[in-house]
């Protein structure tokens, strides 16, 4: 096993891995940009190490050199930044340096759209219809012919792209020209390569994702399915295991598609084999995400396995810890992703220093987060402060466990999305498990307050009390009595030389 | 006794206060006549209160610096205080004039003279030790003078602002 | 269901409760103290009760008064206090309240050792052996004839006392006279009932409980032992279960022994049934609680069942969720009771406030606790603070992430135990699963630091650095920056009238 | 350049320290003749300075309000701090006079005239805002003048405790 293990990562993620290489014995390294200082990885970890890079946890150069400076036998990239880049995974088996994550061959297999499409409707697993754009800048008329293989609806989609992201829906011949030049743009600005297909629209009614877990030994299970439908901007805000709208036959068939797919790829390491579910319930392959994802807490609740600590073992040539016999598939989770942004203020980032942060207790809740209270939180690209996870014995104890949850979870000097998730988690819809992807358009947040007499009369005095204290406080200077790290009960202060 | 009228999402409540001296932070109150104990624990500790318990219901709440803003588990509502005494009269121990209550430095001057200004609103920041600190109107009326300008050092005590 | 529920206790037990009050959708009434005015418990209620009596969460009228006068349907009395108060139970039934516990009549016979040791011993199972004394005031005489039943070394024990309290062991007849005395007098100040039994002492090897519920149509289920044999002062430091020291002929037998005498005793709600283990590997039944213990929440992970659910949901007349079938014991938990007291100082409480209160996250790590950041910590009889509690596949995997959970957990402002835990779950013996009740004895808690070179550099430049910035605080006023809830980024001052 | 002897466990360690002005809260130490690099990541507000990186290593620490103990994970520590500047030669803007840095009332004295003090000894408890304020001695010497008794309230910069 290894001694020490880099994280090539930040936030929540890093925290989440260096807990489990503690616990396996394992020294962890972690990095930091200076406004990341104040997570909480870089307090946990064994060691921290500043990046000047300004491609921060992304540069490939600079983390290689601290791993290799460092004795680091193995990166973890988390996901993004350096997760799904083969060049780097290959650059680190050249440096001697295990990546923790597929191989390379699978992590370009797994990205390159169309190919692994193929792949996977060869072996006979449903996938949407396709056409490749051989050249970005085709005329029109070679556009108009691979569209009218696929036919309209169609997606206009980078060859690199993740779900969503720089693609272009077009429901009109008139349209397309223009479509396939801003999302040759985009995918060029977001993924440096302007390769781009074309794909039939399916309107989905459910995204799910399938966990699986593979070693080099050739055993590879399954976790179960995720339900992630409830999509804001292409982002998940709450996933649930197992899914409420499959029945059980259609769970056992995504379940073997699943590992079927992943086999068909030689699938190391952990991943999701991904599907959306078109109105008529069925399922089409999409793609096949070649790292950890965020949401990974909620399959790890239902199966009682450390994801991490299997793609660790899995890194070092260990077999996984259990058969596909031996994961219990139990209860239901679900999760709620915290973002520190203002529902109230069209989902802004809200940047700060978190005063409160308590976070909420009992049975059968965790929280990953990098926030602690007196941490500052800064404005950045990704708003996820905290990954909020609650299991219960079924979906009506796993709902009423996460409302408790969120009423319980105190988050004082940012605002975060917590207000949103409380609504969404009590619509009928998302109560009854009917909820599909159309939810979150047809969705809207309730930014007017419970006005119910009571509750306003006890706020006016609330308020009332606090004006009448704050006068009170009217001086100059307000005592600092309190979390001063060097004070207890009493300020002791040194005299002053005149 | 203390009256203040509060606005709660544009609707106003009337609100009687009587310190209570039996026990430290306990307040009686009268809201729209209906009486309320108010309970506050850190009292002794006012930069901790976040939570009060009104008869014998506990809240803990989130207030903006300004009051302007409220939250509790139910929601996030829009506050307007009103205070009768600054409001109106003259209060006991002011004139007007808005002092400097620590030496610094004038950064902003949000006001003009001659501008009517409402209770809490912003006027000026006064930058010490490192922080800004966001001076308001602790009364509605109108910028009468205005003694200093940004850049401007001021000295504790020294007049920066005066209402009418 | 119940729509409201009164909970007669402070402290984590009563956060516990009101957290699966919440999930149950039923309105949770707090009672408090003026000194435990801080405790979460407060915080998370619905309602919250001042209490006034002097006798604060053990006085029946007051607690019976707020109950009636809010319209509680239930008290949920927790552990101590009125919990296993047979008068209480009543009293609730005469007044039209449910008692959430085993009705009188079991709270009786559970708490009468001798007659529970009879009834048990009737059925066949192992007891130590033990003499009444019929008179507390017997003449010598008297006293040495009941010795002489039960021979030396023996025990003199209240007839109420739980284990240990008020008990003293008795080598040698001429220090049986003086024994009993003060035995008495402990006793009747302990318990107000100088009604005393001896028993013969047996070198226990082993404390096991087995945690039990059973509902009111005769359903009764066991959630599998929990070892306790780490004790202090008669406290139980940690927990595990399963227990290292049995083997899986032991355990089914140990489990069929608890059910069966759960069922003497017409059980219901839940308790657990305590057992001694001797040398020679046999089981005593020592006796029977009839209350949820501090430790459940051991119970809870490796079952997935949450108890206090089950205790509502038995009080209120429905069955069980679970068949014994249903309900699947896996993995290894481990409970660390963690006491806001000084390790290096005789283990003095440690009173105080918390600046910062972090609490360990990640997969499968559960805090309950009553502390936050900024709470006040009073001195007080029982010093808990937290109940840390962690699961993991096997107990290798339970105990590196105990381990990993102690360093992480950060508390500032009073000083813990966690140090003592640190020690002691790190111990060959402890590690080895051989432990027994005699480690303690031998345990001796390290005060000396760890002085590798490296650490002490780096310790010393700590130290230096701080020096200085503590040099350049030595100004009159610190600037209050953090934690005031009325500010966020800047302070806003209104201005002063001269 | 500041040069401290810090007693860890009872054994003495020399350090020289140098701030760096590349990074703030960046600083250079020789100990024992070993260069280390500290990071204090919240070097901005001091009152939450909690942890430090020494050399990428980080360390959260617990240190008692009089620097004699250092509680980190691998245990807890008694130390001393000898400054050796402070100590020995006068400091540079100092002269003995230990004076009230905020107005209040003295409700403890704790040496007496004639007394030795050494470095961080508490003199004298200074009460104001509602708070206790020890004041320690900043050197060590003689107690050569005490001027305050309990009860007495003193303005600010008047000279309490004059040391030799």
């Amino acid at each position: 096993m290894f001694k020490k293990i880099l994280i090539a990562n930040r936030g929540e993620i890093a925290t989440r891995i260096i807990r489990t290489c503690r616990e396996m014995g394992i020294w962890s390294v972690a990095l930091y940009t200076p406004t990341d200082r104040d997570s909480l990885h870089v307090r946990l970890a064994d060691e921290a190490h500043l990046l000047h890079s300004p491609n921060r946890y992304g540069d490939a150069d600079e983390v290689l050199a601290i791993a290799k400076a460092v004795g680091a036998e193995a990166i973890h990239p988390g996901y993004g930044f350096l997760a799904e880049e083969a060049d780097f995974a290959e650059r680190c088996a050249a440096e001697g340096v295990v990546f923790i994550g597929p191989p390379p061959a699978v992590i370009r297999a797994a990205r390159n759209k169309m190919e692994a499409m193929e792949t996977v409707k060869r072996a006979g697993h449903r996938v949407p219809i396709y056409a490749e754009l051989p050249d970005a800048y085709a005329d029109e008329a070679t556009l108009q012919q691979a569209a009218a293989q696929v036919g309209y609806p169609l997606v206009v989609k980078s060859a690199r792209g993740g779900r969503g992201r720089g693609a272009r829906v077009v429901m009109h011949p008139d349209k397309l020209a223009e479509a396939v030049r801003s999302a040759r743009r985009e995918a060029q600005l977001i993924y440096g390569d302007d390769h781009l297909y074309l794909e039939r629209a399916i309107a989905p009614s459910h995204y799910l994702s399938v966990q699986v877990l593979a070693d080099v030994h050739g055993n590879l299970v399954h976790l179960g399915e995720r339900e992630g439908s409830l999509l804001r901007h292409n982002q998940k805000l709450i996933e649930e295991s197992p899914s409420p709208a499959l029945n059980d036959a259609q769970r056992s068939e995504l379940w073997a598609a699943a590992v079927d797919i992943a086999r068909l790829f030689n699938f190391q390491n952990t991943g999701a084999v991904e599907f959306l579910v078109d109105s008529a319930g069925h399922f089409f392959f999409t793609e096949i995400k070649a790292r950890i994802q965020i949401e990974h807490g909620v399959s790890e609740m239902v199966s009682g396995v450390d994801i991490v600590r299997e793609q660790i073992r899995i890194a070092a040539g260990e077999p996984l810890s259990r058969t596909q016999e031996q994961i219990r598939l139990e209860g239901w989770a679900m999760h709620c992703r915290i973002n520190a942004e203002d529902p109230w203020n069209d989902y802004l980032p809200s940047p700060g220093r978190l005063t409160r942060f308590r976070l909420p207790q009992g049975p059968d809740v965790r929280v990953d987060t990098y926030g602690y209270a007196g941490c500052a939180i800064p404005e950045r690209f990704d708003p996820l402060l905290a990954n909020l996870i609650v299991k219960g014995d079924d979906r009506a104890m796993c709902l009423s466990r996460m409302r408790r949850a969120l009423m319980e979870f105190r988050i004082v000097g940012v605002q975060t999305n917590a207000p949103l998730h409380k609504q969404l988690i009590q619509h009928p819809a998302f109560v009854a498990g009917t909820y599909d992807t159309n939810f979150m358009a047809r969705f809207r947040f309730d930014v007017s307050a419970n006005t119910n007499e009571e509750t306003c009369r006890d706020l006016v005095a609330i308020v009332a009390v606090a004006y009448l204290m704050r006068r009170r406080l009217d001086r100059p200077i307000t005592p600092p009595r309190f979390l001063s790290g060097w004070h207890r009960s009493a300020r002791r202060l040194p005299s002053r030389w005149a | 006794m203390h009256k203040l009228t509060i606005m709660v999402e544009n609707q106003p409540h009337e609100v009687e206060v009587t310190p209570n001296r039996t026990r430290p932070g306990e307040f009686t109150l009268f809201v729209d006549g209906h009486p309320l104990t108010v309970f506050v624990p850190d009292f002794d500790s006012p930069e901790l209160v976040d939570w009060m318990i009104v008869d014998d219901r506990p809240y803990e709440f989130i207030l903006s610096p300004d009051l302007r803003m409220a939250q509790i588990y139910s929601g996030r509502y829009d506050i307007l205080v009103r205070d009768k005494e600054a409001g109106s009269a003259r209060p006991a121990g002011g004139d007007g004039r808005v002092k400097a209550p620590i030496p610094g430095l004038i950064t902003r001057v949000s006001v003009e003279p001659g501008q009517v200004v409402d209770v809490g609103q912003p006027l000026l920041v006064l930058e010490a030790m490192k922080m800004e600190n966001e001076i308001r109107s602790p009364v509605r009326g109108v910028v009468h003078h205005l003694a200093v300008q940004p850049g401007q050092t001021v000295a504790l005590g020294e007049v920066m602002v005066e209402i009418q």
